[in-house]
């Protein structure tokens, strides 16, 4: 299929629009002929999927400063979806869902290993567990002050902004937090080499998600590696 | 008496007409459906709900203008500014070479 | 089947034309063969799902669907898939399984028998409107208590917020079982 | 005077939306019937742009300065900044996926 795609239709529209017209089906052997060789080096990333193999991919010039235009834009919507979600539609998990959009967006235009360099995992897992903690301990400070969980008129601020409080440092920064991960996560996809913890040191609470799940009849297997190495097989 | 209460022809104000507008826009988007079913390339299936996106932020639109709740373009806002995730997503996604995705 | 007419007879045409789009869609994701096309496919009934919650007045619902399914659902997805193999398909669509289809389409005659009695959309009559003593009373009282104009989110931060702090956690685990499930111990 | 005015605006809002219908339907109809991915693509953004535009300008012109108009101009903005994105990368795909170019001819597909 890729033997006969044209082999010069993307730099230069004017010169050789009629060579395109003519040569769609021949290949690529006569192309050192009719093509200047500064402009054969030049194009040589995109001649056809053989030749192709041993080059690297190149971002896209277009995607990126459109993703710079738009990225900015889309994660100070986010925000605001988050933060005026007490007037407007919207709420943390809208907005955690926007900004996590967003690192999506910047990976898909910058390459996901760059993303995940510039965005370390301690960030990810501090957004997902410092919002986990934060929902918690706003929830807890009435607690401690002698009133029932969650109960906003105890807390040294005013309601409306205990209420924008939780959404905030609680629901959007576990949203967008898990989200990233599960994005980074699908894109390392399976650990099927035994570098993740399937032979680590950490069997008894996995071995006890084990059996819980599925091994009913034979629950007193506590010790045992086997289902974490099912799982890996799978 | 805003604009949308205004009357336009035919006993229809302009709201029912922005409406009706929009049920236009939502009859031209079950056509471009077609494209998106029958491909017959994943590209084309990709642009035919690419357009529908857009289709989808006129009608979010006039939605909001037809129901007068101008918070309500904040979710075309969110289609705007993210339906073309899944056209870039799509083009890493469709190359083979050196495990871009 | 007497009970349908007052129903089809409210229909606008925006709703009519929603509605074709949304159970098209759902259709071909369902039948798609392809699993590359239904996840196309399927954010196009998104769309439709986004258009009908801002019709219906629920627009947190529909930011909802617009922010998960336009930027995190397909993606998702697609990564999924890149990480999995996938099989070139000539045909379109599925062989349907007629006994399958057969239940459900008597699950479905069921159901639409009984929508004579479903209140219309909107109606006086509903009685998620017609109680005083629950949802006027948070219609009513929502701003004096705790000064949120959005009901929706006063309702799921403060008067429901220990199920919202239940929710949060689900969505923390969610994570943490993904990890599991990838035998992955960082995300990054 | 002001009646004027507003029956003007009423009038342009109703032509707006038609014709962001009309080239609705003829993107709609190049969609459809072009031939291949790249001519569908370039259908695609062209009209699709003209659409766009005209039905958020009834919408802005519907909501007016003081409601929500500005962020009708900013639909448009994003639109018109990521509609030629898409398409771009939908391209690029089948380029890099090696998808020839329907010349006079071919069948269509």
């Amino acid at each position: 299929m890729s033997d006969a795609r044209p082999n010069d239709r993307d730099d230069e529209p004017g010169g050789t629009g009629a060579v395109d017209g003519e040569s769609g089906d021949n290949g690529t052997d006569e192309k050192p002929d009719d093509v200047p060789p500064h402009r054969a080096v030049a194009r040589s990333g995109r001649l056809d999927s053989e030749q192709r193999q041993g080059t690297p991919y190149t971002e896209s010039q277009v995607i990126m400063p459109t993703v710079k235009i738009v990225a900015p834009f889309a994660f100070t919507f986010g925000l605001f979806v988050t933060f005026h979600g007490s007037g407007s539609p919207g709420g943390g998990f809208q907005g955690g869902a926007i900004m996590a959009a967003v690192v999506f967006m910047i990976a898909f235009a910058f390459g996901i290993e760059a993303t995940r360099d510039w965005l370390a995992n301690t960030v990810v897992v501090a957004l997902a567990v410092g919002g986990t903690l934060a929902f918690a301990a706003i929830g807890l400070i009435p607690v401690a002050r002698g009133g029932a969980f969650l109960q906003y008129d105890l807390l040294p601020i005013p309601v409306k902004y205990g209420l924008e409080s939780v959404e905030v440092f609680g629901i959007a920064a576990i949203v967008s937090g898990v989200l990233m991960g599960l994005f980074f996560l699908l894109a390392n996809g399976f650990a099927s080499d035994g570098s993740g913890f399937g032979d680590g040191g950490t069997g008894d609470d996995i071995d006890d998600i084990d059996d819980i799940d599925d091994t009913d009849e034979s629950a007193s297997t506590g010790s045992d590696p086997s289902p974490v190495t099912d799982g890996g097989e799978r | 008496m805003s604009v949308v209460d205004t009357a336009l022809v035919a006993g229809y104000t302009v709201g029912e007409f922005l409406l009706f507008a929009a049920a236009g826009f939502v009859v031209l988007a079950i056509g471009m459906l077609y494209r998106a079913v029958k491909g017959p390339t994943m590209q084309d299936r990709v642009l035919a709900v690419n357009v529908l996106g857009t289709n989808t932020v006129v009608i979010l639109a006039l939605l909001a203008a037809a129901l007068s709740e101008p918070t309500f373009l904040d979710i075309a806002l969110v289609y705007a500014l993210l339906n073309f995730l899944m056209a870039i997503a799509i083009s890493k996604f469709t190359v083979e070479r050196g495990g871009v995705l | 089947m007497t009970g349908l007419e007052p129903v089809v007879a409210q229909v606008t045409a925006i709703e009519a034309s929603l509605l074709v789009f949304v159970v098209l869609t759902a259709l071909v994701t369902a039948l798609a063969r392809d699993v590359l096309a239904a996840v196309i496919v399927f954010g196009a009934y998104s769309l439709g799902m986004a258009a009908l919650y801002t019709f219906y007045r629920a627009p947190d619902v529909a930011l909802t669907e617009a922010a998960i399914s336009a930027g995190v659902t397909t993606v998702l997805l697609l990564l999924t898939l890149a990480k999995t193999t996938r099989i070139d398909h000539e045909t379109v669509f599925e062989e349907v399984n007629l006994p399958a289809a057969g239940a459900a389409g008597f699950l479905f005659a069921g159901l639409a028998l009984t929508m004579g009695d479903v209140p219309a959309v909107g109606s006086r009559e509903a009685p998620v409107w017609s109680n005083p003593d629950v949802t006027q009373w948070y219609l009513t009282e929502t701003y004096a208590q705790t000064g949120v104009e959005n009901t929706v989110m006063a309702v799921l931060a403060a008067f429901r917020g220990f199920d919202t702090f239940g929710e949060a956690v689900v969505v923390f685990a969610a994570g943490i079982a993904a990890l599991i499930v990838l035998h992955r111990e960082v995300f990054a | 005077m002001m009646d004027a005015i507003a029956t003007a605006r009423v009038g342009l809002i109703a032509v707006f939306a038609l014709l962001g219908l009309f080239f609705s339907f003829v993107s709609m109809v190049g969609v459809i019937r072009l031939p291949d991915v790249y001519s569908r693509a370039h259908t695609a953004s062209q009209a699709d742009t003209l659409g766009a535009g005209f039905g958020l300008a009834a919408v802005a012109l519907t909501v007016g300065w003081e409601g929500a108009g500005f962020k009708s101009v900013l639909l448009l903005f994003f639109i018109f900044v990521t509609n030629p994105t898409a398409a771009h990368a939908i391209a690029r795909a089948a380029f890099e996926e090696g998808i020839v170019p329907w010349t006079e001819g071919d069948d269509r597909r």
